[in-house]
This record gives structure tokens, sequence and C-alpha cells, in this order.
């Protein structure tokens, strides 16, 4: 102990912290340890995310204008697809489970490792390996069929590194197989003594429905995907209109995966606002059972909604009817989650934090996401939205204002955690703000740009269309700066920042219970659970005594 | 009785490492199975479309190589089988020659395909191949190409699963039998997998 | 060391379950090449199920294991089972 | 703002507004009570925070599941209802032919008149559209109709629309299609009935999609087997269009324009019971707009035969 330039009694980093217990690269790039795997997660999702927003800046700014005037279409086309492949499946679909869920799992279910630590270690070679590919396939001269690979325009037509990037996709997925496999038996078998079910914390929870999603859903993309390089590869025709075979077969098989694809993104998002917003309004969160059900019900009819993405395809009516039926039933339990952390702020304590602020616009911009999928659930209204920006804002609200927000929010929430420092707290609320108000100005000209139906994927476009372009691309150029300034306060916070307590944020997960940052074996002694997850009880104490009380005590 | 099991991090007791790596191992079959599924699917999809088409094709299937082959598989389950409940019994004897015996029949697994494929080859049966029979012929060429790509997915998922066999060998077996139990249990999935394309592919009559 | 009666077991249960097997697969593979009989292709799936019943329960223990384990070997049947349904529910409605 | 073209945009847009109300109306109710708890008991206030009764969370819990479940059913109830009629095709409707290919939109009337990245229609008729591609997906989209299908490699899609209003509007592809994909869009030009007549008239005239088929007919030498003095066994193709067909293993199919062009393409696919598979593939040798024109020549084959009795 001793106290440090602040005058607060800080602990130096712990003799045998996990940052501290080796330091030389072959430490970290052979390390089982599933807190350094969600280190080197996070560094090559950080990567990942800029090449991504880099194609994402470039597609915007050629929309500035009608004509394709800085792009020529192949270009964009190519930009497109690397932005879609990227962002999919190298960023969002790790982002969280492979960060945030490698490094707190265990931790919050009171376990020293994941399950298969040396699987885990596997999964990011599998990662960083696959990445690889896509970049070779990239660099080389990109792929031009779009993030969804439809054939026969992926077999037969693109004349790109449909077979790299394919292949690189397919071994991602071996990579989230891994890491969903880890979580499952980790939250099956390695839950602490007294850590029941229903006193797993929502992240866990939602960690493990993702898992689900993740195991059940990858391996028919991996079929699908291997069967688009058996067909470029030895020219075997499986989907070769040719011989009868039939494109919407092989968009059946996609959207088996990609639509709970989506759930692996958006699931792992609402374990991480449920966390923030209890600690932060101080309040249980409310109706924890009805939050748990929402999560393992939406991973379930997760599976069974996926025809909706294929209304115009060629589906037959009667299948569309159930898929659209399907895809209504799965509003509830989201719409269910939505009010539960409204309700969770009722008669809270309200700091506003910068997660916190993270979290609330997750709140309004999932709900806005959510409700806009109700228009695309509609038969009739998504004939004429399917396609056109109205699609590319709802999924960007889901995905980047949902899924990446409470992100950045989980992020900043464990960040004194993870690296043992607080951030500068101003910049970080700035910083959540700016991006929510870029965010909604670039995506929210484009549901009116997809009502008035221009089609997505175009380089060009006719002259009516420009003015919302105009307001979506200039939102683009903040949002793109609004990306950066995390860099620098925390990059800062990293190497500079203020050293954090055990607990700095007053919360009860076992995790918190830890040093900052935690030490190797988490846990000197296997913690024992006493009591629910989000014991926060602000009536019974005076402002200012403790009014959480941990796991590890009883209630 | 078997010497005390090797525990790996982050276990503390044997019986729930067990149950940890079968649980792991089921998950892993749990999404081996919809990876085939989805081929299943679509080879469902295609027979329903032309099945008199896909019997023409399977005709030229080998039949004999195939049912040899299936009688390999079927054995190495066994001889593997008895390994593993060897290893765990302690007979280390029974457990390596059991062990021995099923790489030899995996092998021979293999080397059958390969004459097959190259017998195949030699009459032209390659949906590309500028000679190939069917030409022109939708559900038979569709046959062919479900043949090639699902017995290639098929020979490399048993080529892992001689190698995870082979490793089996190199470790201390007595304290590591449950390496055993979980690579036997893929190598029986393989040998499921096997067993449904075997008529799926060699019997199909019209 | 484990004594002879229990080796014999573990071989004796193996060839037994091999037997099944391959007397499965030997009836399969005749009604397949008689020629006139009907519903060949379900015979065989027929075939198939048993085959794999048994490796299942003989050969992986499964009857033995965990609820937790069976449950998993189930749930990847199961989730099959939506890909199966829904598809056809478009494709045989067209 | 966006015409509101066709007979089916006004009941799709009482769909989208309406749920765009009704956005509204859940976005204010969260954002409200978000802003509203965010204010009153933020840090600092001393406003009451006892627990909540737990009665009161089970209530409020089922209340609000309940509610939503029914807004969503209804909702449901409401778009497929609006959509069942659209999935009846109209009787006696204006048959266009589409062709789609990487980037281009090839239409033909039933009088033979053929355009490109065009399409002439009359006010007040339904026109039925019959599309296939040579060779990606791509999508038939008008915005202005409210109206989108996939057109499809291999197989026939079909979507109809009633004009409302004259004008011209856009026409997208708006399934990714390739490189061009921005540039496969077109003009639809609604037009009077007489202006369309006498646009239709002003035209270079083809011979009429039948009568074209019934050249290529005898061209690609089809009429030599399934003529009416053919010598060698084919099955008859009078009447053929819209029958059950009976196939070598039994089982019935409808001989509809999916059929037919199968037929044409892969003949040993579907064969008739009693006859052997002679027939030579077409696929490849005959184009797709080849193909299209066979099939309405068969279709017609039909019509003849009927009026005939």
């Amino acid at each position: 102990m001793k106290v440090d330039d602040t005058g607060l009694l800080a602990r130096e980093p712990d003799e045998t912290s996990y940052l501290t217990a080796g330091t030389t690269l072959r430490s970290w790039l052979l390390s089982t340890d599933h807190k350094r795997i969600a280190i080197l997660y996070a560094a090559s999702i950080t990567v990942f995310f800029f090449i991504g927003g880099a194609a994402a800046t470039m597609i915007r700014l050629e929309l500035f204008t009608p004509a394709g005037d800085l792009t020529t279409a192949d270009e964009y086309n190519r930009l497109f697809t690397l932005h879609g492949v990227i962002m999919v499946w190298f960023f969002l679909i790790p982002s969280i489970p492979g960060t945030l869920g490698n490094f707190l799992l265990p931790l919050m279910v009171g376990a020293k490792d994941v399950a298969f630590p040396r699987l885990n270690l596997m999964s990011w070679y599998l990662y960083v390996t696959a990445g690889l590919f896509t970049l070779a396939a990239l660099l080389l001269g990109g792929v031009d069929t779009g993030w969804t690979f439809y054939t026969p325009l992926s077999t037969l037509y693109s004349n790109s590194y449909v077979l790299l990037a394919a292949f690189g996709i397919f071994v991602v997925g071996f990579s989230s197989i891994a890491t969903g496999i880890n979580f499952i038996a980790t939250i099956h078998l390695l839950r602490t003594k007294g850590m029941t079910w229903m006193r797993l914390p929502l992240f866990a929870w939602a960690m493990y429905a993702t898992s689900l999603v993740m195991v059940l859903a990858t391996p028919v993309l991996a079929m699908a995907l291997l069967l688009i390089c058996g067909e470029r590869l030895l020219g075997l025709p499986i989907f070769d209109p040719r011989v009868g075979g039939d494109p919407v077969l092989f968009q059946h098989i996609f959207w088996f995966y990609s639509h709970p694809a989506v759930y692996i993104m958006i699931l792992p998002a609402m374990g991480v606002v449920s966390e923030i917003i209890a600690c932060e309004a101080r309040r249980r969160v409310f109706g924890y059972q009805f939050m748990v059900y929402a999560m393992l019900v939406i991973a379930v009819i997760g599976f069974l909604v996926w025809g909706h993405h294929m209304f115009v395809a060629g589906q037959s009516p009667f299948a569309s009817m159930i898929f659209s039926f399907l895809s209504f039933v799965i509003a509830v339990p989201s719409a269910i989650k939505v009010f539960n952390w409204t309700g969770t702020l009722y008669r809270g304590r309200i700091r506003f934090s910068a997660p916190m602020l993270y979290a609330l616009g997750f709140v309004g911009l999932f709900t806005l996401g959510g409700l806009t999928g109700l228009f695309l659930a509609s038969i009739p209204v998504d004939v004429h939205l399917s396609d056109t920006y109205f699609v590319v804002a709802h999924f960007h609200y889901i995905m980047v204002g949902g899924a990446v927000s409470a992100f950045f929010g989980g992020l900043h929430f464990w960040w004194p955690k993870i690296t043992g420092r607080l951030y500068n707290e101003n910049f970080a609320r700035s910083a959540a703000l700016w991006l929510f108000f870029g965010f909604n100005f670039t995506f929210f000209p484009q549901f009116i740009l997809g009502y008035l139906g221009m089609p997505r994927r175009y380089h060009e476009y006719p002259p009516e269309f420009q003015v919302w372009n105009v307001m979506s691309s200039t939102g683009a150029v903040v949002l793109a700066v609004g990306y950066l300034m995390p860099l620098f306060y925390l990059g800062y916070s990293l190497l500079h920042g203020e050293r954090a307590g055990d607990n700095p944020r007053d919360a009860t997960g076992l995790e918190w219970t830890t040093s900052s940052p935690p030490p190797q074996h988490n846990f000197h002694e296997p913690p024992v659970v006493r009591s629910e997850p989000y014991a926060y009880h602000d009536w019974d104490e005076a402002p200012g005594d403790a009014d959480e009380t941990p796991q590890t005590d009883p209630a | 009785m078997s010497s005390t099991p090797i525990l790996v991090e982050p276990f503390e007791e044997p019986e729930r490492q067990r149950e940890a790596m079968v649980f792991g191992l089921w998950l892993f079959l749990a999404t081996e199975i919809l990876f085939f599924g989805g081929f299943f699917f679509l080879y469902a999809v295609a027979r329903m479309q032309d099945p008199v088409g896909f019997a023409k094709g399977a005709a030229r299937a080998n039949l004999l190589l195939g049912t040899v082959n299936t009688v390999l598989l079927m054995t190495s389950s066994a001889t593997l089988t008895v390994a593993e409940r060897a290893a765990q019994a302690g007979w280390m004897r029974g457990a390596r020659g059991a062990i021995l015996a099923t790489l030899a029949l995996g092998t021979a697994f293999l080397a059958v395909k390969g004459f097959e494929y190259r017998e195949d080859l030699s009459e032209h049966l390659f949906p590309t191949s500028p000679a190939f029979p069917f030409s022109g012929l939708v559900g038979a060429t569709r046959f062919w190409s479900f043949y090639w790509f699902v017995t290639i997915v098929h020979a490399i998922h048993l080529t892992i699963g001689l190698g995870c066999v082979a490793r089996l060998l190199r470790l201390d077996l007595p304290r590591r039998w449950m390496v055993a139990e979980v690579t036997t249990l893929y190598w029986h999935f393989v040998d499921i997998i096997w067993l449904l394309l075997w008529p799926l592919l060699y019997l199909v009559g019209p | 060391m484990a004594g002879t009666s229990e080796q014999r077991t573990i071989v004796l249960g193996a060839i037994g379950i091999w037997a099944a097997l391959f007397l499965l697969g030997a009836s399969s593979l005749a009604y397949a090449l008689i020629p006139g009989l009907p519903l060949k292709l379900p015979a065989a799936l027929v075939v198939v199920v048993l085959q794999a019943a048994l490796v299942l329960g003989g050969f992986m223990r499964l009857g033995k294991a965990s609820a937790l384990v069976r449950t998993t070997a189930l749930i990847g049947i199961v989730w099959l089972s939506f890909l199966f349904m829904m598809s056809f529910a478009d494709l045989w409605t067209r | 703002m966006l015409p509101e073209a066709s007979t089916l945009a006004p009941s799709v847009d009482r769909i989208f507004w309406g749920l765009v109300g009704l956005s509204v109306l859940i976005m204010a109710i969260v954002g409200g009570l978000v802003f509203a708890f965010a204010i009153k008991y933020r840090r600092g206030t001393d406003a009451y925070r006892g627990p909540l009764p737990e009665w009161m969370s089970r209530e409020v819990e089922i209340g609000w599941t309940v509610s939503t479940l029914f807004v969503a059913l209804f909702v449901f109830w409401w778009a497929a209802a609006a959509q069942l009629p659209h999935f009846l095709l109209p009787k006696d409707a204006l048959e266009i032919h589409v062709v789609a290919k990487q980037w281009m939109w090839k239409v033909q009337h039933p009088e033979g008149v053929r355009e490109i990245d065009a399409l002439h229609v009359p006010v007040g008729v339904p026109v039925k559209l019959e599309m296939t591609s040579q060779d990606v997906i791509h999508s038939f989209g008008v915005p202005a109709f409210r109206i989108k299908q996939d057109v499809l490699p291999g197989r026939y899609t079909t979507t109809w629309f009633e004009a409302k209003e004259v004008g011209d509007y856009h026409l997208f592809c708006t399934e990714y299609c390739g490189t061009d994909h921005a540039r496969m869009t077109g003009t639809i030009t609604v037009m009077q009935p007489e202006a369309y007549a006498r646009w239709l008239s002003a035209q270079p005239h083809g011979e009429d999609l039948a009568g074209e088929g019934g050249q290529l007919y005898t061209a690609l030498g089809c009429s030599a087997c399934h003529g009416a003095n053919a010598r060698v066994p084919a099955p008859s193709l009078a009447g053929l269009y819209g029958s059950q067909v009976v196939l070598t293993d039994g089982s019935r199919v409808t001989a509809d324009e999916d059929y037919l062009r199968e037929s044409i393409e892969r003949p040993e696919a579907k064969v008739v019971a009693g006859y052997s598979s002679t027939m030579p593939a077409y696929q490849g040798v005959a184009s797709e707009e080849q193909v299209v024109a066979l099939v309405a020549y068969i279709k017609s084959l039909d019509d003849r035969r009927s009026a005939a009795r």
C-alpha cells in the first residue's frame, strides 16, 4: 500500500496482477489466462473496427453526391463488402463476448478461468488467422459480393477473391464456436459455491444465451460457406441454377445463421446495459427473472424468424406469413427488456457517468431500432422497404446504436477493473454525447431515404435523394471523429490514469471483489456467494454510506 | 485401479473435469450435427426434386468399396471403444493394441477412399470433367457434386480423428484416460455420419 | 491391473455391438439390392437410426451420461429440425 | 413525398404511417419515462426511494408483456390481412415478360414490343409481370408502386400492380447484382390507355410473343417430334398448360410456366409417364428470351384449342 500523488490511498498493482505476471511477448501470445486473451481480443477487434470504419467513411463520402465520382462502381462494391464482412464477423460478433465476456465471465461466476483455457487461446488464433485470410482477400483486390455472399453471384459471376474471404469467415466461425462452447461449459460447471442460476448476473446470462446461438447457428453458416468454396474451388455445381440449383436455398441456410447472428451481437449488449443501469441507478434490476427468460426466449425464437429477410426473395406466401408472425412474437421479449431497464431507473439514485450515458443512449436507440423492425416484419411494408436504406438504418440502430454503444459503455464501466486505472470522466461523457448525436445525425435520415425508395448498395443515385444523403454523410463525419475520441483519453488513462480502487463503482458483482487489475488466478480463495446479484438498497443507508451488498455478503 | 487423473486448470476435482470435457465435446458434436445437417438439408431438397436422376447418378457409385469402408469404420469404432475402456480400466497393453488397430482401420478407410476416388476419376465421374457421363442430367450431376463434397469433408473429419487417436499413444493414458474418452466420442460421431452417408450415396435405388 | 474377466467384458461388449451394427448394415444392403421392395429410402433411414442409437447408447454411453449431456445431444437434433421444418414450410408451399 | 401511384400504395402507406404513429407513441412513453426518472431520481434529489412491493413488479411485468403481445399480434393481423389480396394474381391482367441480366432490364409486351430499361403501361389496368433472370438474382422494385420482387435465375417469379396515376416512375434493381448494380435502373411510364395504344402501335412490332414462339417451335426442331404428324413418340403439347401431368415415377405435377421451362431446358428432369427421355436439353441452346417465347407459344396452344371448342 502507498499513498499516490493524488493523495488517495491506492494499492499498487498486485505483484501477481494478470498484467504484471509476465511481460514478454511470449507470455502474452501463449497465455491461457482468460484476462490476457480478452486483451488480445480487444487489441485485434480495435484494429478491425477502424479498418471497417475507414471503409464506412469512404462509403459515406462517396454518397455526398449523386454521381459516382469518388470511387468507381467496383471500388464502391468492394468497400461495402469489406465494411460488412469486417464489421459483422471481425468486430461485432467477437466484440463483447471476446473482450468483456472473456475477461468478466469467469470472474462473475467465481471461477479461476474458463472451462477450456487452451481452447480459448486457440479461438483467438483462429480469429487472427481468419482475419489474415480476409485481409489478404482485401489487399489482393477485394471481394464484391456483399457480406451476404448470395449465390449465384458469389459462385459463378464474381471475379474477386470470394474464396479467400469465404474461407476466412469459415475459420472465424470456429473461433466463435470455441468461445461459445467455453462459455456454456463455464457457466454450467464452474459456478462457485452459492452461485445459483438465479444469482447469476444478467451479463453472465447474456453470455449464456449468446453462446447458445453461437454454438447452434455458426455451423450452418460454415456449411454454406464451405459449399461456396466447393463450388468455386472444385467447380461442384451445388447452387448452380443451370443444374436446378435454387438460389433461395442458399438464402435459407445463410439466414439460418445470419439472423440469429444479430442476436449474437445484441444479447451481450443487453447484458452489459443491464449491469450498467443497475449499478449506476443504484437499484435492483426490475424484473430480474423476466430479464433472464426474455433473453432465453430471444435466443430460441431468434432461430425461427430468418425468413423475414426473404419476403421478396421468392419464398412462398405461406412461409412468409409464418415468419412474419414469429418476427412479431420476438418483439415481445425485446420490449420487456426495454420496459424493465426503464423500470430499473424508478426510485433509483442515478449517477450520470459515461457508461450510464452510453447505456441510456442504448435504450433509446435500441427501442427505435426494434420498433423499425416491426415495419420490416409486416409483409406489405417490408416489400416496399426491403433492400432500401430503411433496412440499413434499422440494423445500424440495432448494431451501432445498440451493440456498439453497449460495448463502449461496458468498456468504460469495467475499464478501472481491467486496467486498474481511471479515465477522465468529463472527456468520456462528452464523447458519449457526441457519438449519440453523430449517430442519429448519420442514420435517422436513412429511414427517410429508405421510405422514399433509395436502394442500398448503390454508388450512384437519382439526385432527388441528395439532401438526405448529404445529411447522413455529414453525420458520418461527426461519428468518425467521435470514434477517435476514446482512443485518446483511454490511451492517456492507460499510461497516466489515476489508480482505481478495487471497487470504484460500488458495484455488487464478484469481479469487483478482486483487486484492480485482478490477480492472475482471479481469487485467492474460491469466493462463496451469499446473495442476489443486484443488492443495491439505497433506502436503508444514509447517503454516502455503502448502499450495496456484494454478492459475497449475506443480504 | 487407474492412477489419479491429471487435473488441468481451472478444475479442482477429476469428476468435474471429466464432466466438463464430455459436455464440451458434446457441445461440439451438436455443432457438427448442425454442420452436416445443412448438407443433408440440401441433399434432401435436391433428391426430392429429381429422384430418378439421383438414382441414375448413384448407380455409378462403387457400392463394393463403399460397403467395405462402412465395415472398416464400424470395426474401428468397436476397437476404439475397447481402447477407451481398457485405458479406463488400466489395461494398457489392450489399450495400445486397440488404438493401433483403430489407426490401421482408419488409414485403411482413407486408402480405400483414395482407390475409389481414382476409379471415379478414371470414369470421369466428376461434374466438371469434360467427359462427365451425366452432363446435362440435373439429378445425376447434383448427386456427384454432393458425393465429392461430402466425402471430402468426411475424409477431412476422419483425418483429424486419426490425428487425435494417434495423439493418445503419446499420452500418459493411465492418468489421462479422459482424453481417450472424448476422442472416442468424436470418432464415433464421424462413424455415425458415415453410416448415414452410406445409404445416401451408395444405396440410392429408384 | 484389471482382471481378465474385466478385459473379456470390455472386448465382448464391443464385439456384441459391432455384430449388431454389422447385421443391421447387412439387412439394409439386402433390402436395397432386392428389386421391387417398396419404401427403400425410409427403410434405409430406419436402419441408420437404429445403428446410430446403438453407437450412441453402446459405444458413446449416452444412456449413462448426465442429463446435461443427453440434453446437449438432443439439442443439436432439435435445432436441425428447425432448419428442416421452416425451410420445407417454404419449399412445399411454393 | 413519394407518390402513391398504384392501387396497392395507399394500403401500404396506411400501415406504414400507422406504425410510425405507434413508434412515436412508444418512443414517447419510453423516452418520457427515462427522462422523467433521470430528472426525478438523479443523485442528490430527495425523492422517495423505498423498496418496491413484490406484487408491483409482477403485476406491471405481466401487464406490459401481455399488452405488447397484443399490440404485436394486432399489427401482424393488420399487415397480413392487407397483404393477402396482393398474393392473389389478378385475372385478365396485361402480361408483361421481364428478363433481367447484368445490368439491364429486358421487357416484352404480349404484342411483341420490346423495351430495354423502360416499361410503358396503361393506367387503370392490372399488369402482371412474369420475370426471370439470365444470370444472378435481381429485384424488380418500383417505390412509387410499393412493389418489389426478386428475379431469380432458373425460375419464374411474378408480381403485379395496377397503376393509378399517369407519370414516370423509377424502376430500381434492388438486389445487389454485381458491378453496375446502381445503373440497373429504368423508368416506368404510366400512360392513358389511348396513349398507350398509340405508343404501342408506333413501336416496331416483332411477331407477338406467342407467334415468335411458334416460329422458334419449328426453327428449333420442336415440331419434328411434338408436331401433329411426328413419328417420334412425344407427348402432345396442345392443352398442356395448366393441366395435371403424370410422370414416370407416378407423381403428378401441374404444367405451369416453371414446369414448361424446366422441361424445355432439362427435359429429363420430369418425364411424362409412358414416354422415354429422348428429347435433347435446350439449356444453353435456346436463350432465355427464346424460352420465354416458346412457353408463351405452348400456353397459346391451350387458348386456340379452347377457342376451337
